[in-house]
C-alpha cells in the first residue's frame, strides 16, 4: 500500500513538473525544437494521462484519505528560549486534489488541441505554448499543496502567467491595459490572503494545512481572529474567483485568446478560489461561511443581470462564468461542500467546452465577437452548434446533464441552509439566477446560431472549423452528459463522485460553526489526517452531526428541484419569445426599461466606480505626494541651504552694515563730544578698531557676569 | 602749600591718557595722526609702569619695561611712518578713509 | 632654581644662532649681485638648518630662565620645531614666487625677516613673563608688518600692511595697557608669581577682568579670533602669497603659544587636586573658559559662513583659517593637557595642509595669473599633479579621512567628548560640514568644469617634489599617526607643572 | 593564522586587491584604455573569487555579533599603539578584521555588483583612467566597511567611500551631475559626523583591560562596546536606558538613515541617481544603501539595545512610511531611472520594516532583503542603462513595444520587475515573506498597513512595464538593438542568482541565521537589562 502511495506521490511530482520542463525547453531552445507545440500538447497529454492513473487509484483503491509528503524547507533555527522559525512544505493528493489534477490536465490537454489550430501562425506561437505550460504547472501546484504558503506561491504564479497570456496581443493598448488590471485587482485580494496567512502563521507557527486545522482544534487560534483568517484568506479566493466586488478584471481578460479564456479564465484558475475555500473549509466559522455565502449569491446575481444585456459573445460567457463562481462559492457558504466542488468540476467541462465552441464561431467569423454580426450559423457549422446546446443546456441545468445534477444539489442545500436558518435571501437569489442563466445562454444561441444572418460576407466565408477544434468540443459535450457522474440522472447522491467528495469536517471551536454542523454525539473533532481511520470518523461524523440539514435537504429536494426547472425552462422559452420568435420586440423591451437596461449594460458601472475613486485617487496621491517630496521635504533642505546662504551673506556683508552702522555711532558719539561733529570719519581701518573695542567691552561685560 | 602729588593722580592722568589715545586712533582721518594716537596708549602705559614701581614699593621692572616700551614705540613709529610714506608715494595718500580697496 | 644670567645664555643657542643668520641674510645683499634671489635664500634655509640642529638638542630640556623670562620646555620645542619646519618652507616657496621678483624687491631683506619674525616667534612661545610676551609679540609683528608690504609697488600690499600695521600697533597697545594693570595689581610680571597673586584671592575682580580682556584683545588679534579678526582678510589677500602662508601659521601658532602658556600658567589652581589625570583647574571666582567656547564658536562659525562667498582664493583661505583657529580653540576650553595635546595635534595639520594649500596658490598664481576660484577651471585636467595636490589638501583641511586633517579633528573633538562639551563637539561637526561646502567649490571646479583651453601646464620636478613631500604627510600620517600623537601628548609639557 | 595567502590574511586581500588594481591602473600609460579596463576587471573578478573561496570555508554555525570567538577569517593586529602618559591613557586601536553570517552576505553583494559594475562601464566616455582607479578606490571603501570590527577603522572606510563618490558622480554624471554630486557629499558627511561624535562617546565610556599590558584603556572594540560591563559606571553612556544612549542612539540613527535612506532624509536619492553613471548608480542602489541598514545592525542595534527596544516601534513606521511612499512618488515617476531610485526607498522600507520586528524571522528577511534588493535594483539599473546607451532618454513614456524589438532584453527584464514586485519563485519574495511574517509578529497593524506596498508595488512595475516594453513601437525605437554579449555578462550571473535564492533561500539563510538569532537573543536579554553574556 504504501508502495503505492509513495508511486502517486511520485507520479503527481511527475505531473507537477513535466509542464515546467515543457515551459524551460520551449522559451530557451523553442526557436530550435521543430513543432514546439506539438511537444508542449504531448507533455500535457501524458500528464492527464498519469493524472487518470492517480485519481483512479486514491479514489478507488487507496483508503487512506490523504497521501502526504512533507518536507522542510527552511530553517532559520531558534533565538535561546523562543519558539524556533522553520517552514515546512509538501504536497498531499485526497479524493479533490486527484479529481482536479484530471480536471486541470484535462481541460488543459484539450486546450492545447484545439489551439493548434486556433493559434496557427500567431506571432508568438511558441511563447503561447510556454506560457500555457508555465500555467498548468502552476495550476497543477496549487492543487497538490498541502500548505498555504505554497497555495499562495502557486496563486501568483497563476496569476502572472494569466497576466502573461491575456497580455498575448500585447500590441493592443486594451490587451496590456486588461492583463495589467487583471494582475492588479488580483493583487487586491491577494493582500487579503497574504495577511490572512500571517495571521494564521503567528498564531500557529506552521503553514502546513493539516497542522493549521490541529492549532486550530486545539483552541490556538479562536474568536474573531479566526474569523478574520477565514474570510481574510477568502478575500484571495475573491480576486481569483472574480468574486464581487473583484469581478471587474474577468470580462476584460477576454481580450487574450480565446483558448486561454477557455482554460484559465473559465475552466481552472477561475475555478481556483472555489478550491481554495474547499481546502480551508474545516477552519471557516459561521460567520465566515456566511460572509461567503452572500458574497457568492451576491455575486451569481449581478453578473447573471449584465450577461442577460451583454453582445460580446465572450462577454456574455465571462459574466456567465462570475456567476457560476458565485453559485460555486455560495454552495460552500451554505455548508453544500460536496455541491459547490461538484459544480466546479461540471462547470469546468461545460464552460471550457463553451468558450472553445465560441472560439470555433469567432475563428469562423475571422475574429468577429459581436453576436449581433452573427446569426444563423447553425447550418454552416453544426458540430459547434450542437455542442453549444448541450454545454447550454448543462449550464441551464436541464436534466441528463451534468450541470443539472450539480447546480440542483447547490440550491437544494441554499434551500436547506434557508430553512434552518431562515435566511431566504440567498435561496430565492439562487433560483432568480436560474431563470437569468437560461435566458441569456439561448439568447446567445439564437443571436448566433438561430435567424438570418446579419454580416452576410463574414458568412458567405464561414465554414466548420477543423478536426482538431471540433474534437475537443465533441470530448466536452460528452462530458457534460449525466452519466460520468452518477448513472442516477436526478439524484447525484449516491453517484461515485458525491461519495468521493465528502465534506470535512470543521474544526472550529462548537460555539462559532453553524449550530446545524454541530456533531450531537461525542466524536472528537479533529482534521482527518491525525487519525488513520478518521476518515471514516469524520464521515460518521458528517452522518450523525448534519442530520438536520441533510432532512431539510431531502426535504426540499424535489420540490427544489421542480422549481428549479420550471424556471430554467421559463428562461429559455422567454429566450426564444423575444429573440427567435419575435414576439416581443427587444428594442422595445430595452426602451420600457431604459434605465434598468443603461444601468445593467453599463456593468453596473463598477469600473467608472474603481476608476473614479481607487485608481485616481491612487494616481492623484501619488502625484501630490511626488510634489510633496521634490518641493517640500526637498525644499527644506535647500531652504536649509539658502538659510545658511542667507545667513553666510548677512556676516558677509557683516563689515559693511553692521560695522558701517558702528561707524555711523562711534562718529556720532565721537562727534558728540564735540569734535569734528561734520567731518564724520569712515575709515575702514578705524572701523575695524572700532568694533574690536565694542568686543572688549562687551567681553568685559559678560565677564562681569560670572 | 603744596598739593600731595599720588598714585591716583598719575593713573587718572594715564586713563585720560589712554582714552584719549583710542579716540584719536579712531577718529583721526591722518595716518600720522593715529599714529600719535597709538603713541599716547603707548605712554599711558609707560605712565602706569612707572608710577606703580614708584608709589607701589615694588621691584624695578617697571621702569625696565618703561624703557623697552619707549624703544619699541619708536620701531614701530618708524616701521608705520616707512609705510604711510611708501604709500603716499603709491596712491598720494595719507588718508586713512581711501585706504578700502580690499574688502569682502 | 633660576640659572644666573650667565648660564642662561646655554638655552638661547638656537635664537643666537637665528639672529646670527639674520645677519648673515642681511649682508648677503653687500656681497655678489645684490639682485639674487639665492644667496639670501640659501643663507636663510643654512640659518634654520643650524639652528634645527641647535634645537634638536634642546629636547627634553625643561628650564626657566634669565630669571624666569624665558622657559625652555617640551612645550615651546614642540613649536620651535613648528617655527623651523615652516619657516624653511616658506623660504622655498619664496624661491619660486614671482610676484616676489619685482624691480625693488630686495630679497636679502626679505628673507631676513622671515628670519626675525621666527625669533620673534621662538621667544613668544617660551616667554613667561608679560614684559618678554609684548616684546616678541612686537618682534613678530613688526617684521610681519614690513612682510606684508613688503611688494611696495602693489597698492594692495600698501593698503594691507597699512592696516595691519594700524591695526596690530593699536591691539598691542591694549594688551600693554593691560600688563600695565596686571603688573600694578600684583606687582609681578612674571606669570608664575602672578599666578600667586591670582590665587591669593585678594585682588580686585574688576580690575583682573580689565586685565585680562585688554590681553585677550592682543592675543585674539595674533590668533585672528573673532572679534579681533577683521584685519585678517584684508591682509592675507593684500600680502604676497608666500607672506600670508607665513602669517597664517607661524605667527597664528605663536599667538597660540603665548595664549596657552599665559592662561595656563597664569590662571591654573596648582593646590586644587584635578578631578581627572591632566585635568587642570582655574581658581574660583574666574570662569573665562566659557569666554574662550563662545569666542571658538563665533570665530569657526563666522569663519566658515563668510567663506562659503569667496572667490578669491587667499581670502578663502584667510576665512578658512579664522575657522580653524575656532576649531583649535574648542581643544583650549576643555582645561585639560588631552585638549592642548589634541591641539599641538592639529597645529602639526594645520602647518601641513594649509602650507600646502597656499603653496598651489603659490604656483597657481605664477602659471595661470588667477587668484579666483573660477580660476582654477579644469586645473584637474591642465595640471593633473597640482589639482590632486591642492584636493588632498583641501579635504584635509575639511577634515575627512584618508587625511591627516581628520586625526586632527578627531582629537579636537575627542578631547570635548571625554570632557562632556557634548554642545561644542556638536557645533564644531557641523561647522565642519558647512566647511565642506566651499572646499569642494574648489574642486569642483578643478574636475568638475571642462576648462575653455585644455593646454597642459607643467610645473617643475622641484616643485612637484616639493609637493609630495608636503602631500604625503597628509595621507601617511593618517594612517599612522602614533609619533605625532606621541610627541604631541610629550609636549604639552611647561615648566613648573606636573 | 589559518586562511592566509602569502601570509596575509583572505579579508586583507578581499579588501585591498581593489587598491592594488587601482595602482596598476594609476601606473598605465592614459593612453592604454584597454589595460585599465581589463585590470579593474580583473581585480574584482579575483575579489569575486576570493569571495567564494570565503563563501566556502564559512562556517553556518558560529554566532558572531557579540561573541569574539563566533567571528570567522579574523585579524588582528595593532594599528596605533600608545603607551601614552600618566594623564593621557593607554591609546590603542585594532586593525580588527572579521565576519560572520550579518557580514558574510553583503561581502557576497559587494563582491558580485562591483563585478557587474566594472562591465557596466566598459564604454565610460571620459578620461578611464580617473574613473577607474577611483571606481577601485570605491570598491575598498565598501568592501572595509562589511569586514571592519573595529569602529575607527570602519569609520575610515566609511568616509573613504565618499571621495571616490562625489568624483564619479561629479565627473562622469549627466548634466546636473554637480548639483547630485554635492548633495551626495553634504547629506553623507553630515550623518557621518554624527556617526563620529557617538563613536568618541563610546571610546571614553569603555574600558577594558589590554591583554597585551593587562592595564585598562580605550577602545574602538566594537564587540567590547556591545558588552555593558566594559562600561565604565561613570562614563557618558553607562547604564542602561540612559538619556545619552537613547541621544547616541537617535545620532547614530540619522547618519545610517541617510544611507539608506530613510524618510525624510531620502532626498539625495533620487538626484545622484539619475544623474549617476549606470555603473556608479548600481553600486549606488546595489550597495551602498545596504551600508545604512548594515550599519544598524553591526553597530546601532548591539550597542544600544535598550535604545532600540524602546525605539523599534518607531522604525517600524518609519519603514512604513519608506514603503507606501516611496511606492507612491515612484508610481509619479517619468524618469525611469528615478522611478527605481524611488523604487528603492519603497524596498528598503521592507528591511526596516523587518529589523525592526527585533525577531528571527523579521532580521533574517531584512538581511536577506538586503542582499536581494542589492542584486535586482543593480539589474534594474544596468537594464535602464542598456535602453539609455541606445536611445540617449530616460523618459518612460518615450517607449513602447520594445517587446518587439529586443526580445531577450526584453526577457531579463521581465525576471527583474516581476523580482521586484516581489514575484514568488524570485528571490525577493522570500526575503519580503519573511519580513512581513516578523513584523506581523511584532507589529501588526504596521505590517497589514505596509501590505498596501505589495500592490502599490505591483501597480507603477506593471504600468511601467507596459509604457516601456508592450503596445506599438514609436518609428524612431526600430534601430534599436537587442543585448549584447557584454550586457548579458553583466545582466545574466545576477538573473541567476535572483533565480536561484528564489528557489533555494536556504543558500543565503542558512549561514545567516546562526549570527542573527544571536543578535536577536542578545538585543531582547541585553536591551531589558539581564546581561547574557558568554
Amino acid at each position: 500500500m504504501a508502495s503505492t502511495e509513495s508511486l502517486l506521490l511520485n507520479l503527481a511530482l511527475a505531473v507537477l513538473f513535466l509542464p515546467l520542463a515543457g515551459f524551460a525547453l520551449l522559451i530557451f531552445f523553442g526557436k530550435k525544437i521543430p513543432r514546439q507545440d506539438l511537444v508542449e500538447t504531448g507533455i500535457l497529454f501524458t500528464a492527464l494521462a498519469i493524472s487518470i492513473y492517480i485519481m483512479v487509484q486514491k479514489v478507488f483503491f487507496v483508503s487512506a484519505p490523504t497521501i502526504d509528503l512533507t518536507f522542510k524547507w527552511l530553517d532559520l533555527g531558534a533565538v535561546a528560549g523562543q519558539q524556533g522559525f522553520s517552514i515546512d512544505l509538501g504536497i498531499a493528493i485526497d479524493n479533490i486534489a486527484a479529481i482536479m489534477l484530471v480536471v486541470v490536465t484535462l481541460i488543459s490537454s484539450l486546450v492545447h488541441t484545439f489551439s493548434l489550430a486556433y493559434m496557427e501562425g500567431d506571432v508568438r506561437y511558441t511563447r503561447y505554448y510556454a506560457y500555457l505550460g508555465l500555467f498548468s504547472f502552476s495550476m497543477l501546484g496549487i492543487v497538490l499543496s498541502n500548505n498555504l504558503l505554497m497555495i499562495y506561491v502557486f496563486w501568483e504564479l497563476v496569476g502572472i502567467s494569466s497576466y502573461l497570456l491575456i497580455g498575448h496581443w500585447y500590441e493592443k493598448k486594451s490587451a496590456s491595459d486588461a492583463s495589467k488590471k487583471a494582475f492588479i485587482v488580483n493583487r487586491v485580494g491577494d493582500v487579503g490572503f497574504f495577511i490572512g496567512i500571517m495571521i494564521v502563521f503567528t498564531s500557529l507557527h506552521t503553514f502546513l494545512l493539516r497542522d493549521v486545522f490541529g492549532g486550530i482544534a486545539a483552541q490556538h487560534l479562536t474568536g474573531p481572529l479566526l474569523t478574520a483568517a477565514g474570510i481574510l484568506i477568502f478575500c484571495g479566493a475573491v480576486g481569483k474567483s472574480a468574486q464581487f466586488p473583484l469581478h471587474v478584471w474577468l470580462p476584460d481578460a477576454m481580450e487574450g485568446p480565446t483558448p486561454v479564456s477557455a482554460l484559465i479564465h473559465a475552466a481552472t484558475m477561475v475555478a481556483a478560489g472555489v478550491y481554495l475555500v474547499a481546502r480551508i473549509f474545516p477552519m471557516l466559522t459561521a460567520e465566515a461561511l456566511t460572509v461567503i455565502a452572500y458574497i457568492g449569491a451576491i455575486t451569481a446575481f449581478i453578473a447573471a443581470t449584465i450577461a442577460v444585456t451583454q453582445n460580446d459573445i465572450k462577454k456574455v460567457l465571462a459574466y456567465s462564468t462570475i456567476s457560476q463562481l458565485g453559485y460555486m462559492i455560495m454552495a460552500l457558504g451554505v455548508d453544500a461542500y460536496s455541491a459547490g466542488f461538484f459544480h466546479l468540476v461540471t462547470h469546468a467541462a461545460f464552460k471550457a467546452g463553451l468558450f472553445l465552441a465560441s472560439g470555433s464561431v469567432i475563428y469562423a467569423m475571422h475574429h468577429e465577437q459581436d453576436m449581433r454580426n452573427m446569426g444563423g450559423l447553425r447550418k454552416k457549422m453544426p458540430i459547434t452548434y450542437w455542442a453549444f446546446v448541450i454545454f447550454s443546456l448543462s449550464i441551464s441545468g436541464i436534466p441528463f446533464t451534468s450541470g443539472f445534477l450539480s447546480k440542483d444539489s447547490i440550491l437544494a442545500g441554499a434551500l436547506a441552509y434557508g430553512l434552518l436558518t431562515g435566511n431566504y435571501l440567498i435561496p430565492i437569489i439562487g433560483y432568480l439566477v436560474v431563470f437569468l442563466t437560461a435566458a441569456y445562454m439561448f439568447r446567445l444561441i439564437i443571436m448566433t446560431f438561430h435567424g438570418e444572418p446579419r454580416d452576410h460576407h463574414k458568412y458567405e466565408h464561414a465554414k466548420e472549423s477543423p478536426k482538431v477544434m471540433t474534437v475537443p468540443l465533441i470530448v466536452l459535450a460528452s462530458l457534460s452528459i449525466f452519466v460520468f457522474y452518477s448513472f442516477n440522472p436526478f439524484n447525484p447522491e449516491k453517484g461515485w463522485f458525491l461519495q468521493a467528495v465528502q465534506q470535512p469536517a470543521s474544526v472550529v471551536p462548537a460555539a462559532q460553526s453553524y449550530g446545524f454542523d454541530q456533531p450531537v454525539n461525542d466524536v472528537q473533532v479533529t482534521s482527518p489526517q491525525q487519525q488513520p481511520n478518521a476518515a471514516e470518523l469524520s464521515v460518521e461524523a458528517q452522518k450523525t452531526e448534519t442530520t438536520r440539514y441533510e432532512e431539510a435537504m431531502e426535504a426540499v429536494h424535489y420540490p427544489g428541484l421542480a422549481l428549479s426547472l420550471t424556471l430554467a425552462v421559463l428562461g429559455i422559452l422567454a429566450a426564444f419569445v423575444v429573440y427567435d420568435w419575435k414576439k416581443i420586440d427587444a428594442e422595445k423591451l430595452k426602451q420600457r426599461v431604459k434605465p434598468v437596461y443603461t444601468f445593467l449594460y453599463n456593468k453596473w458601472y463598477f469600473d467608472e466606480l474603481y476608476d473614479a475613486t481607487a485608481v485616481a485617487g491612487t494616481l492623484l496621491l501619488s502625484k501630490s505626494l511626488a510634489w510633496f517630496d521634490g518641493h517640500v521635504i526637498d525644499g527644506v533642505v535647500n531652504g536649509a541651504a539658502t538659510l545658511t546662504r542667507l545667513w553666510s551673506t548677512l556676516s558677509g556683508k557683516f563689515d559693511h552694515y553692521i560695522v558701517d552702522g558702528l561707524v555711523n555711532f562711534s562718529a556720532w558719539f565721537t562727534g558728540f563730544l564735540g569734535k569734528a561733529t561734520r567731518r564724520v570719519q569712515t575709515g575702514k581701518v578705524q572701523t575695524y578698531i572700532v568694533f574690536a573695542l565694542l568686543g572688549v567691552i562687551v567681553i568685559f561685560y559678560v565677564f562681569r557676569q560670572f | 602749600m603744596t598739593v600731595h602729588v599720588g598714585l591716583t593722580q598719575f593713573l587718572v592722568v594715564s586713563a585720560i591718557l589712554f582714552s584719549l589715545g583710542i579716540f584719536g586712533v579712531m577718529t583721526r582721518k591722518n595716518a600720522i595722526m593715529v599714529l600719535m594716537g597709538i603713541e599716547l596708549i603707548l605712554n599711558a602705559a609707560n605712565i602706569n609702569f612707572v608710577a606703580f614701581t614708584r608709589f607701589g614699593l615694588m621691584n624695578l621692572s617697571g621702569q625696565v619695561t618703561a624703557v623697552f616700551v619707549i624703544i619699541l614705540a619708536a620701531a614701530e613709529a618708524a616701521v608705520l611712518l616707512a609705510i604711510v610714506l611708501n604709500m603716499f608715494q603709491q596712491i598720494n595718500t595719507v588718508n586713512v578713509d581711501e585706504v578700502d580697496k580690499l574688502k569682502n | 632654581m633660576v640659572q644666573t644670567i650667565y648660564e642662561s645664555f646655554g638655552y638661547v643657542i638656537p635664537e643666537t644662532v637665528l639672529s646670527v643668520f639674520f645677519v648673515l641674510t642681511l649682508l648677503t645683499s653687500l656681497v655678489g649681485d645684490r639682485r639674487s634671489k639665492y644667496l639670501p635664500a640659501y643663507t636663510a634655509l643654512l640659518g634654520f638648518a643650524v639652528t634645527g640642529a641647535f634645537v634638536a638638542g634642546q629636547i627634553g630640556m625643561d628650564q626657566l630662565v634669565f630669571s624666569g623670562m624665558y622657559a625652555v620646555d617640551p612645550f615651546s620645542w614642540f613649536f620651535k620645531v613648528l617655527f623651523l619646519v615652516s619657516g624653511a618652507l616658506i623660504v622655498l616657496f619664496s624661491m619660486q614666487s614671482r610676484e616676489l621678483d619685482t624691480a625693488s624687491t630686495k630679497y636679502a631683506e626679505y628673507y631676513s625677516l622671515i628670519i626675525s619674525l621666527t625669533i620673534g616667534a621662538f621667544f613668544m612661545a617660551g616667554a613667561s613673563n608679560l614684559l618678554m610676551m609684548y616684546l616678541s609679540l612686537e618682534l613678530v609683528s613688526i617684521s610681519s608688518y614690513i612682510l606684508s608690504g613688503f611688494t611696495k609697488e602693489n597698492p594692495r600690499a600698501d593698503e594691507a600692511s597699512l592696516k595691519y600695521v594700524i591695526y596690530g600697533a593699536f591691539s598691542s597697545g591694549l594688551m600693554l595697557y593691560g600688563i600695565s594693570i596686571l603688573y600694578g595689581l600684583t606687582g609681578e610680571l612674571n606669570i608664575y608669581a602672578l599666578n600667586q597673586a591670582f590665587s591669593s584671592g585678594a585682588l580686585s575682580q574688576v580690575s583682573v577682568l580689565i586685565a585680562i580682556v585688554l590681553m585677550l584683545a592682543g592675543l585674539g588679534y595674533k590668533i585672528s579670533a573673532v572679534p579681533f579678526h577683521f584685519w585678517t582678510p584684508d591682509v592675507y589677500e593684500g600680502a604676497p602669497v608666500t607672506v600670508t602662508a607665513f602669517l597664517s601659521v607661524t605667527s597664528k601658532a605663536a599667538g597660540f603659544a603665548m595664549l596657552i602658556r599665559f592662561f595656563k600658567i597664569g590662571f591654573i589652581d596648582i593646590a586644587a587636586q584635578p578631578a581627572v589625570a591632566g585635568m587642570w583647574q582655574i581658581f574660583h571666582g574666574l570662569n573665562w573658559t566659557d569666554i574662550i567656547a563662545v569666542l571658538s564658536v563665533l570665530t569657526m562659525t563666522l569663519g566658515n559662513l563668510v567663506a562659503l562667498w569667496q572667490t578669491n582664493m587667499k581670502r578663502l583661505l584667510a576665512y578658512s583659517s579664522i575657522a580653524h583657529a575656532g576649531y583649535i580653540l574648542m581643544g583650549f576650553v576643555t582645561l585639560t593637557d588631552q585638549g592642548i595635546s589634541a591641539m599641538l595635534m592639529y597645529f602639526v595639520a594645520y602647518l601641513l595642509m594649509n602650507l600646502g594649500a597656499f603653496y598651489i596658490v603659490m604656483l597657481v598664481a605664477n602659471k595661470y595669473q588667477t587668484e579666483d576660484i573660477d580660476g582654477y577651471a579644469g586645473l584637474g585636467y591642465r595640471s593633473p599633479y597640482a589639482a590632486f595636490a591642492l584636493t588632498v589638501f583641501l579635504f584635509s583641511l575639511t577634515g575627512i579621512p584618508p587625511t591627516f586633517g581628520f586625526i586632527g579633528k578627531l582629537y579636537l573633538f575627542a578631547a570635548l567628548i571625554k570632557t562632556n562639551y557634548i554642545w561644542l563637539a556638536i557645533v564644531g561637526v557641523l561647522n565642519s560640514v558647512v566647511s565642506l561646502y566651499y572646499y569642494v567649490k574648489v574642486v569642483r571646479s578643478m574636475y568638475l568644469v571642462t576648462p575653455a583651453d585644455s593646454t597642459r601646464v607643467d610645473f617643475g620636478f622641484g616643485t612637484n617634489l616639493l609637493m609630495t613631500v608636503l602631500m604625503v604627510p597628509n595621507i601617511a600620517l593618517m594612517l599612522y599617526f602614533t609619533p605625532v600623537l606621541n610627541w604631541a601628548e610629550h609636549s604639552v609639557l611647561m615648566f613648573g607643572l606636573h | 593564522m589559518q586562511y592566509q595567502f602569502l601570509g596575509i590574511g583572505y579579508l586583507t586581500w578581499i579588501t585591498f586587491l581593489p587598491l592594488i588594481g587601482m595602482a596598476v591602473v594609476l601606473l598605465i600609460p592614459k593612453s592604454n584604455i584597454n589595460a585599465m579596463k581589463w585590470t579593474a576587471l580583473a581585480a574584482t573578478i579575483l575579489q569575486l573569487v576570493l569571495a567564494a573561496i570565503i563563501w566556502v570555508n564559512f562556517k553556518p554555525s558560529l554566532s558572531g555579533i557579540n561573541d569574539p570567538n563566533g567571528f570567522q577569517f579574523v585579524e588582528k593586529t595593532r594599528w596605533i599603539d600608545l603607551p601614552g602618559v600618566a594623564w593621557f591613557g593607554h591609546v590603542a586601536v585594532d586593525y580588527f578584521l572579521g565576519i560572520d553570517g550579518l557580514s558574510l552576505p553583503m561581502v557576497m553583494l559587494t563582491a558580485l555588483i562591483s563585478f557587474v559594475g566594472v562591465i557596466a562601464s566598459w564604454n565610460i566616455g571620459k578620461s578611464q583612467k580617473g574613473y577607474f582607479a577611483l571606481y577601485l578606490l570605491l570598491d575598498t571603501g565598501m568592501m572595509g566597511v562589511f569586514v571592519a570590527l573595529d569602529m575607527f577603522l570602519f569609520y575610515v572606510f566609511w568616509e573613504l567611500m565618499l571621495l571616490p563618490m562625489y568624483f564619479l558622480i561629479g565627473i562622469w554624471g549627466g548634466p546636473r551631475r554637480e548639483y547630485a554630486a554635492i548633495k551626495f557629499f553634504l547629506y553623507t558627511l553630515l550623518g557621518s559626523v554624527l556617526i563620529l561624535l557617538v563613536m568618541l562617546g563610546l571610546y571614553f565610556s569603555v574600558n577594558v583591560t589590554d591583554p597585551a599590558t593587562g592595564q585598562a584603556m580605550h577602545t574602538f572594540d566594537m564587540l567590547a562596546m556591545m558588552n555593558p560591563q566594559n562600561y565604565d559606571p561613570h562614563a557618558l553612556f553607562a547604564g542602561i536606558g540612559t538619556y545619552w544612549r537613547y541621544v547616541a542612539f537617535i545620532a547614530l540613527f540619522i547618519g545610517f538613515a541617510i544611507k539608506v535612506p530613510i524618510f525624510p532624509f531620502h532626498t539625495w536619492l533620487p538626484d545622484a541617481h539619475v544623474e549617476a553613471p549606470t555603473a556608479i548608480s548600481v553600486i549606488l542602489a546595489g550597495v551602498l544603501l545596504k551600508m545604512g541598514t548594515y550599519g544598524f545592525l553591526r553597530i546601532s542595534f548591539p550597542i544600544f539595545p535598550d535604545a532600540v527596544l524602546k525605539f523599534s516601534y518607531a522604525l517600524a513606521i518609519l519603514g512604513f512610511i519608506n514603503i507606501v511612499y516611496g511606492a507612491l512618488c515612484a508610481m509619479a515617476q517619468t524618469d525611469f531611472k528615478k522611478l527605481i531610485a524611488y523604487s528603492s526607498i519603497s524596498h528598503m522600507g521592507v528591511v526596516l520594516l523587518g529589523i525592526a520586528a527585533l525577531n528571527t524571522q523579521g532580521v533574517a528577511g531584512g538581511v536577506l532583503q538586503m542582499f536581494n534588493h542589492g542584486v535586482v535594483t543593480a539589474m534594474l539599473f544596468l537594464i535602464v542603462g542598456v535602453i539609455y546607451d541606445r536611445a540617449h532618454t530616460r523618459g518612460v513614456n518615450d517607449f513602447g513595444g520594445l517587446a518587439n524589438q529586443m526580445p531577450v532584453y526584453t526577457g531579463i527584464m521581465t525576471v527583474a520587475f516581476f523580482a521586484a514586485i516581489g514575484l514568488p519563485g524570485l528571490s525577493e519574495f522570500i526575503s519580503e515573506l519573511l519580513s512581513y511574517l516578523g513584523a506581523f509578529q511584532t507589529f501588526r497593524w504596521i505590517a497589514i498597513f505596509s501590505s498596501i506596498g505589495i500592490v502599490l508595488t505591483a501597480g507603477y512595475m506593471l504600468w511601467t512595464l507596459q509604457r516601456v516594453f508592450l503596445g506599438q513601437l514609436p518609428e524612431k525605437w526600430k534601430g534599436l538593438t537587442d543585448v549584447n554579449g557584454r550586457e548579458l555578462v553583466s545582466l545574466v550571473p545576477l538573473m541567476v542568482v535572483v533565480i536561484l535564492l528564489g528557489v533555494f533561500p536556504s543558500i543565503m539563510l542558512h549561514p545567516m541565521s546562526a549570527t542573527l538569532n544571536n543578535l536577536v537573543d542578545f538585543i531582547h536579554k541585553v536591551g531589558t537589562g539581564m546581561t547574557a553574556l558568554k
